[in-house]
């Protein structure tokens, strides 16, 4: 659940005149959960990325690129599918880190574990989105703690299984979708599988949004209560969402050890990362707001910036910094313009019989 | 909406000007990835102790020659007989980790509870008690604390998080008159019994910025990879490495914060691969050294010459690439000493009262001899590790 | 009641979004006066007392307090001149006492600390002037019982040491007995020259206690009289001003396969809230669910559709046993529901027209959401929707009226047999009204079995085809179509029928109304509703 | 059917609130963590671990105690592990060794940290920005300063100041009686004050806050600032326990422990719910378990591992207890409906929901339902 900021309320009065006259529709649309401005400060940033390394736009440098940004952009579109149905998920990166240390121990460098173990990552990763989730919607903790323990049980759990270093090897086979691809492509060069998953994955969840299933989360996001009353069964479908974030971060898992092999800081802090590239696509903490598209984008951008970072030379130390006042400027930005506004909370009224025990409907 | 529009972009002028303020001032930080700094940070180079462990490289310890770890150089032996304990077999020693949190300390804690079986077998020490402050300093001070206010400890072994924040708290536990060892980290007292420790962190960049500058052509690039900023024992290292690469004639490209991230370290090479050639990696600490190569196999780039560390899968890696590189090493095998000089402490033995372990890098023409020794071991262990004659070998390591 | 003037309303006036709602409205207030606002829904009542209480502010015209003309433009400054409100909605923090409640804002402080104790007093003390000891100024609001928090919100609007109070439809939430609580309160506050703007649809109330009533009907004032100097009917006329048939659309000819077949009965239905529920709605029908806010209308609707369910008794939908555990069950079984809040319970604001309509069907029928939401455009067509953004328009910027055009078209895509609409057309327009009764009275005419609850009585009635009136949870009578206000308010309320105005005691009308409280209809459906099959296919 | 005379008298039953619960399930901890440790032939209250308990809860203490306030207004505060760190690092450079300047330190410390938590409640209330973002936002450009500065331990304090963080009274240090005394005064503030009666409205319900002519801004910048400069002094504490600036220790995870003591002593985490006792119960808590997880020698990475599962647990209890009361105008076996039908069945209710709630009130009363 979100701490919504208060001070958006309106008035009792239905009529605080929110209405707004029709901007032209195709416009309207395209600015509509922040992907114009996404689009554009990722077009920003890459402009400044050229003119510092004009190479960059050749093929292989690009290619490198999407290599190393594929697994932020698999984790945004999990975090995405939790956010938009208005919660949390902050145990994506222990989940990261654990499953390459499982994957790492079980494989041991036997090729032929590789498929079986992979099988057993996902399993994993879908139980663990079923804890989050149901333990959300049903235990109704709120999904900030929930996945706050689901991170410390995760980060101790495997320490703890595997005496506190990762032990074991990766095998070949696991590394090859997060390290190699498809050589001799004309321009490109080598057309990473990571680039490939990544768009394969991108366009799947484009049609999950589109699905039924996909507007239910959103509906459910937006208006939990409307949801439950127009017969969505908000528990099934916010479950759901934790268990799309955590296969999400089983396949960036499964990128990540591909493509660096296995040290023991593996996904330390990708989930607020992950957090920030979704709300830098302009998706609304709260629910309800923002498309798949724009949290890819923010995904992006969050990469570009780190490239960025590193093309001017700037000390790494001081990243932090712009990286926390872009994100502060960006959502600033999206809260003063009023299409990003937060969704206009209306006042939970704890006295009213049908909001509580519906809201959180659990059949 | 004017007031937070203009809010905003003051807010973040303005800490904008507070964050990169100070870094205009050269003297204060070696800043820059643009390289062209090489003048070690003042705060964390100290000339005298500089020269002093490039000498105590040449210096042969004294001591068994098949032990390192009780081995020391140029000792100065002093009195414990303060410390006597009537029955050894049972007195409990109490020792405050910083944590277990990277393979290193893995691998050493380890060979330190082999030890402590391997005593409390003969009889020599009685209970062994531990705690973990999980890299807290507020944790670790809590904990010392804790061992000195429950008075059962006959010992007390320290291996600090941090030097200077946990100096008053070691101070505390000296002052409770029972023995105090110190290990790995110092802190900034002399109070203790014993400070057990490798030669240090400039021989250690040292012996790794040594063997780029011979082993590169003169004009070369190198890229220092490092974990982390402000920590003490990895300062010294890249302090050391600024000295003599600044008297050498390679191109430090720049160097750059991995927090050991197999993936950040892949990526940040693979960029600047993308820039242009590199010829050299300068690590700090092993972690992740494998990944970096990978970037140059990636890149499809001829490998750099590479200062890694004696962590077996960069090990491995070397043999199998045949690579030019060299491991310099941060003794392993000292995990094992605190607890044979608390043993010793407690029988009244002399000790040095500055224990400095030997610490040699692994040259091309150890590369075999060790990686055999440590076959059965997996990656991410420590070929000086030094357990080979404890009992619990090898399964304590293999399968932990 | 003295001459002298407290406060004059003059010329106000008040647009939303360019829809006037209030025209050069005037009203005056006399110390120690009760002051009787009556009129239709959506005649102007509530936004008249906002801009009173500064909540909105008047578009026009003038207010002056004791001689000297305000504006207030926040409600504090209008609770520090002496003008308080208690709102229908309850503006109490659930998770603090009583006494924090009453001094929110204005906390009592000494020594610049804030002297819990002395709000504690000053609680109890305005609790015992107005008899009510049996509220303990610490006691959480969230443990009080709604008449509790009602009361809660009048002591609050003492504590500013009010002379005016104006109270909308304060008495929608109580029950009988609470009520007589309130008559006493409102007794000891005009002894104290107070002046009370009173609003409510409850003819015995006003007859009783208004000593002078304001007529507002489309945001004019159409009346002021003294309350002895009006009979009720007459009052009615000038609420209403038109013959209250004339404004419904007539019934159409029915002509869908259901027509005349029961398609909803519930025998002896019951859970926490509601006890002996029992009726049946045949197909063409609409049946009008009766009774004051509070009586179980809304429970009985969320009962049918599963958000609470019933524990006892049987339901059944075209005949089959139903037992609906959530909405989606319910759906499924060919009944819906219109919820009565819009916006907390109806729709995704922030979606779209067209992602808000096919949200019933994604959610219920993934896998032919898609060729039912085909349908869609047609039927938001029908409900005559404008958005002008189109289908892509996200609905928080329709109007009410649209939005509810929306909500309507969300649950006619699932052609539902049984459709339960609770309040459908509070707080829209008109236009959207008329709307929005055509298309009942054409889902009627095609076998659709209608439920309509409305607090509006000329609405219920000359909506419905049948009245069940349901009070204190339990189905008080059921009642023909047609039948006259007083008989349904007489049912809803409990007193005997006739003139409500006499000055009878409420009390022992309400003990006499208790006697028989199910009446023999609800026991009659008992017997006839369940055990009959129809063994008809589903719609 | 009857109806009880006067309905609005009630008997006041006396009821556990919250803050009661989590004390008294710190009692049952420390009973069960004593009963366990003694088992293991140890003694949980020993001088040396009641002192380690302490001091424990004390660091935490503080960062909790201005979380407490953050999350009553319905905000949240992920840069107090940075601040604290921030206040290391000012609170040394400042006295840098001179004991006369403790005083100096101290003010620029709790000053700076004062800064900061105005920034961000301006950056809550004024750009609306989403707090979990804003001062997450804040937390990585304090680390990017930091980082960027100071590279390992900044400046030195005087022994006078030290004695803050390692004098004691018997078993309780100075640094845990003035975290009770912030806590007391935060307790005061809150019960005491009118901003602090502020933050329960704003927190609760903005609206009715803003009808009662409650600036909501104010509360929320204030209850900002207050956190902030609670981090400010952890960070005097961690300053004077390091005996020097430390600049690395934001990365002990404070804030999200923070949040996991305000939850766990029952501060609700949308806000207008809870308080500062309850908090420090919830602290308490936490650093029993970290005591007697010490005492028995539990693995470090076992300790996450339980820590997560009883945070857990513990806000699940919570909201289970949090049922909104439902007031029961029939009792669930029912007034049997009039004439047995076919399909009546009186009995046990099995939908949670509708239970009746036995802590409303006695017998179930035919009052007005909720509307």
């Amino acid at each position: 659940m979100t701490p919504n900021p208060t001070q958006d309320v309106r008035g009792t009065g239905d009529s605080g005149g929110s209405r707004r006259s029709g901007a032209p529709t195709a416009l309207a649309a395209l600015g509509r959960g922040g992907t114009a401005t996404v689009a554009l400060l990722l077009a920003l940033i890459f402009v400044v990325i050229a003119t510092q390394n004009p190479s960059f736009f050749e093929g292989p440098p690009l290619m490198s690129f999407a290599k190393k940004a594929a697994p932020l952009v698999i984790l945004a579109i999990g975090q995405y599918l939790v956010i938009v149905s208005g919660e949390f998920d902050l145990s994506v990166g222990s989940l990261v880190g654990a499953q390459v240390v499982i994957a790492a121990r079980l494989i041991d460098g036997q090729e032929a574990m590789t498929l079986p173990v992979i099988g057993l990552m996902m399993v994993f990763g879908l139980v663990v989105g079923l804890v989050n989730g149901l333990v959300t919607t049903l235990l109704r903790v709120p999904s900030i703690i929930t996945t706050l323990g689901t991170m410390l049980i995760l980060f101790g759990a495997v320490r703890y299984w595997t005496g506190g270093a990762p032990t074991g090897a990766l095998s070949e086979s696991f590394r090859v979708p997060g390290r190699h691809g498809i050589e001799g492509v004309p321009f490109l060069g080598e057309l990473p599988w990571a680039l490939v998953i990544a768009l394969v994955l991108a366009v799947g969840a484009v049609f999950l949004m589109r699905s039924p299933f996909g507007r239910s989360l959103v509906a459910t996001g937006d208006n939990d209560v409307a949801a439950a009353f127009s017969g969505v069964r908000v528990w099934r479908v916010r479950t759901m969402a934790f268990v799309g974030s955590s296969l999400m971060a089983t396949v960036a898992a499964i990128l990540i050890g591909g493509y660096a092999g296995v040290t023991a800081q593996v996904g330390d802090g990708l989930e607020f990362t992950a957090i920030t590239a979704v709300v830098l696509g302009g998706v609304v903490l709260g629910g309800g707001r923002g498309t798949v598209v724009a949290a890819v984008l923010g995904a992006l951008t969050v990469e570009a910036l780190f490239t960025l970072f590193n093309q001017l030379y700037l000390p790494s130390t001081i990243q932090p910094s712009v990286q926390g006042l872009i994100i502060i400027a960006a959502v600033a930005y999206a809260a003063r313009r009023g299409d990003l506004r937060l969704p206009e909370r209306l006042r939970r009224r704890p006295a009213h019989p049908t909001e509580r025990s519906l809201g959180t409907s659990r059949r | 909406m004017r007031v937070p529009r203009v809010l905003l972009a003051g807010a973040a002028g303005l800490t904008l000007m507070l964050t990169a303020c100070t870094t205009d001032a050269p003297a204060d930080s070696p800043e820059g990835g643009s390289g062209a700094e090489l003048t070690p940070d003042e705060e964390w180079f100290d000339e005298a102790e500089f020269e002093a462990q490039l000498a105590q490289r040449e210096i042969p310890p004294e001591g068994p020659e098949d032990q390192p770890w009780m081995q020391a150089i140029e000792p100065e032996w002093i009195d414990t007989s303060e410390f006597v304990h009537d029955a050894p077999e049972d007195a409990t020693l109490c020792f405050s980790n910083a944590s277990v949190s990277n393979p290193w300390r893995v691998t050493g804690f380890i060979t330190m509870e082999q030890q402590v079986e391997a005593l409390q077998e003969e009889g020599r020490i009685g209970e062994f008690r531990v705690s973990d402050a999980a890299d807290d300093d507020n944790q670790q001070i809590s904990d010392i604390q804790a061992f000195v206010d429950s008075g059962d400890c006959d010992a007390i072994i320290i291996s600090p998080s941090t030097t200077a924040t946990l100096t008053p708290a070691v101070e505390t536990a000296c002052e409770s008159g029972v023995p105090v060892v110190v290990f790995d980290r110092g802190v900034n007292t002399d109070c203790m019994v014993t400070f057990i420790h490798p030669i240090g962190g400039y021989a250690y960049g040292a012996d790794a910025a040594d063997f780029l500058v011979e082993n590169l052509e003169p004009g070369s690039t190198v890229l220092a990879l490092r974990i982390l900023p402000g920590v003490d024992v990895l300062e010294h290292r890249w302090a050391a490495a600024q000295e003599i690469f600044a008297d050498s004639e390679l191109e430090v490209l720049g160097h750059e914060f991995t927090e050991g991230d197999g993936a950040k370290i892949k990526d940040l090479v693979s960029q600047h691969l993308q820039r242009g050639e590199v010829d050299g990696i300068w690590m700090d600490a092993g972690d992740g050294a494998v990944a970096g190569l990978e970037a140059f196999e990636d890149a499809g780039q001829p490998y750099p010459v590479i200062a890694g560390e004696d962590e077996l899968s960069f090990m491995r890696k070397w043999k199998e690439e045949e690579l030019t590189a060299i491991a310099p090493v941060y003794s392993n095998f000292q995990w094992r000493t605190p607890i044979l000089a608390a043993d010793m402490i407690l029988a009244g033995e002399d000790v040095p009262s500055e224990w400095v372990l030997p610490q040699e890098p692994i040259r091309e023409d150890e590369l075999d001899e060790y990686l055999e020794r440590n076959a059965d071991m997996p990656s991410l262990h420590y070929a000086k590790f030094g357990g080979e004659d404890l009992p619990g070998f090898p399964e304590a390591w293999t399968e932990r | 009641m003295t001459t002298e003037l407290l406060l004059r309303m003059s010329g106000v006036s008040k647009s939303f979004l360019g829809v006037r709602v209030l025209h050069g409205v005037d009203l005056e207030l006399h110390p120690g006066e009760l002051h009787a606002l009556v009129g239709e829904n959506g005649a102007g009542k509530s936004t008249l007392m906002k801009v009173l209480a500064g909540v909105h502010r008047a578009d026009g015209g003038t207010i002056e307090l004791e001689g000297r003309p305000v504006s207030f433009e926040h409600p504090v400054q209008a609770q520090r001149a002496g003008v308080t409100t208690v709102f229908q909605e309850f503006n109490l923090l659930p998770e603090r006492t009583v006494a924090e409640n009453v001094f929110l804002g204005r906390e009592i402080r000494r020594r610049g600390l804030v002297d819990g104790r002395a709000m504690e007093r000053a609680t109890a003390e305005l609790l015992a002037e107005l008899g009510l000891e049996g509220i303990a100024p610490r006691s959480r609001v969230r443990s009080l019982s709604v008449a509790e928090q009602q009361i809660v919100e009048i002591v609050k609007a003492l504590s500013h040491d009010a002379r005016i109070i104006s109270m909308d439809e304060p008495t929608a939430a109580l029950a009988d007995h609470e009520v007589e609580v309130l008559y006493r309160i409102i007794g000891r506050l005009r002894e104290r020259g107070v002046a009370v703007l009173y609003v409510s649809h409850r003819m015995k109330e006003i007859f009783d206690l208004a000593d002078t009533i304001t007529v507002l009907k489309d945001g004019y004032r159409v009346d002021t009289v003294p309350a002895d100097g009006v009979s009720p009917s007459e009052l009615v006329r000038k609420m209403v001003g038109r013959p209250v048939s004339a404004v419904f659309p007539e019934r159409l000819e029915p002509h869908g396969a259901h027509v005349g077949r029961v398609r909803l009965s519930v025998a002896g239905g019951g859970n926490t809230q509601l006890d002996g529920i029992g009726f049946e709605v045949r197909g063409g029908e609409i049946l009008g669910l009766g009774g004051l806010q509070g009586s179980g209308r809304t429970e009985v609707a969320h009962a049918l559709f599963g958000v609470e369910r019933f524990t006892r008794g049987e339901v059944s939908v075209d005949g089959r046993r139903v037992d609906p555990r959530s909405p989606r069950q319910a759906v499924r079984s060919g009944l819906v529901l219109v919820t009565e809040d819009r916006k907390t319970q109806g729709l995704a604001l922030n979606q779209s027209v067209a992602a808000n309509g096919r949200l019933v069907l994604d959610a219920v029928w993934p896998l032919g959401s898609a060729r039912r939401a085909r349908r869609l455009p047609g039927i938001l067509s029908s409900v005559e929707l404008v958005a002008r953004g189109g289908h892509g328009q996200e609905v928080r910027y329709l109007s009410g009226g649209n939005q509810q055009k929306v909500v309507l078209a969300k649950w006619l895509a699932t052609e539902p047999g049984v459709m339960v609409l609770d309040e459908p057309t509070r707080g829209i327009d008109v236009g959207a009204k008329q709307a929005v009764y055509r298309l009942m009275r054409e889902l009627a005419a095609a076998g659709v079995a209608i439920v309509l609850i409305s607090s509006e009585l000329p609405e219920l009635i000359g909506m419905s085809d049948r009245l069940v009136v349901l009070r204190d949870g339990r189905v008080a009578g059921e009642l023909p179509g047609g039948s006259g206000e007083e008989a349904v308010m007489a049912a809803a309320t409990g007193s005997p029928h006739g003139d409500g105005s006499a000055a009878h005691d409420p009390r022992a009308s309400a003990s006499a109304g208790d006697a028989s409280p199910d009446g023999p209809s609800s026991s009659e459906e008992n017997g006839g509703g369940s055990p009959a099959r129809h063994e008809e296919a589903a719609p | 059917m009857t109806r009880p005379p006067i309905p609005l008298t009630r008997n006041p039953r006396p009821r556990l609130d919250t803050t009661g619960l989590v004390y008294l399930a710190l009692v049952l901890l420390l009973a069960l963590s004593a009963a366990l440790v003694a088992a293991r032939g140890g003694n949980l209250f020993t001088t040396a671990n009641t002192v380690d308990l302490f001091t424990r809860s004390s660091l935490l203490g503080f960062l909790a105690i201005g979380q407490t306030l953050v999350i009553l207004c319905r905000s949240l505060d992920l840069s107090v592990g940075y601040v604290a760190a921030l206040s290391t690092v000012v609170a040394a450079t400042t006295m840098a060794g001179d004991p006369s300047r403790v005083l100096l330190g101290v003010g620029a410390t709790l000053g700076v940290a004062g800064l900061i938590g105005l920034a961000n409640g301006l950056v809550v209330t004024r750009l609306r920005v989403n707090p979990f973002i804003a001062t997450l936002g804040m937390g990585l450009v304090i680390k990017g300063y930091l980082d960027t500065n100071f590279q390992g331990p900044a400046g030195s304090i005087p022994a006078a100041f030290q004695a803050f963080g390692y004098t004691r009274i018997g078993v309780l240090p100075v640094s845990t009686l003035v975290m009770l005394g912030v806590a007391l005064a935060a307790v005061l503030f809150l019960r005491r004050t009118r901003t602090g009666y502020h933050m329960y409205a704003v927190g609760g319900d903005a609206e009715v806050a803003r009808l009662s002519g409650i600036r909501s801004g104010v509360p929320t910048v204030t209850a900002h600032v207050l956190c902030s400069v609670t981090a400010g002094v952890a960070g005097l504490l961690l300053a004077a326990r390091f005996g020097t600036g430390s600049a690395t220790v934001y990365s002990g995870g404070y804030e999200l422990e923070a949040i996991a003591a305000v939850v766990l002593g029952g501060t609700y985490l949308l806000g207008g719910r809870g308080g500062v006792a309850g908090t420090v119960a919830g602290v308490l808590i936490l650093a029993t378990l970290d005591t007697v997880f010490n005492v028995l020698a539990v693995d470090p990475f076992v300790k996450d591992v339980l820590r997560g599962v009883i945070v857990i647990a513990a806000v699940a209890v919570y909201a289970r207890r949090g049922h909104p009361a439902r007031r029961v105008r029939f009792p669930s076996g029912g007034t049997a409906p009039p004439g047995p039908g076919p399909g009546s069945r009186p009995g046990p209710d099995p939908s949670p929901e509708s239970d009746p709630d036995p802590e409303t009130g006695p017998a179930p009363q035919p009052l007005g339902g909720l509307r």
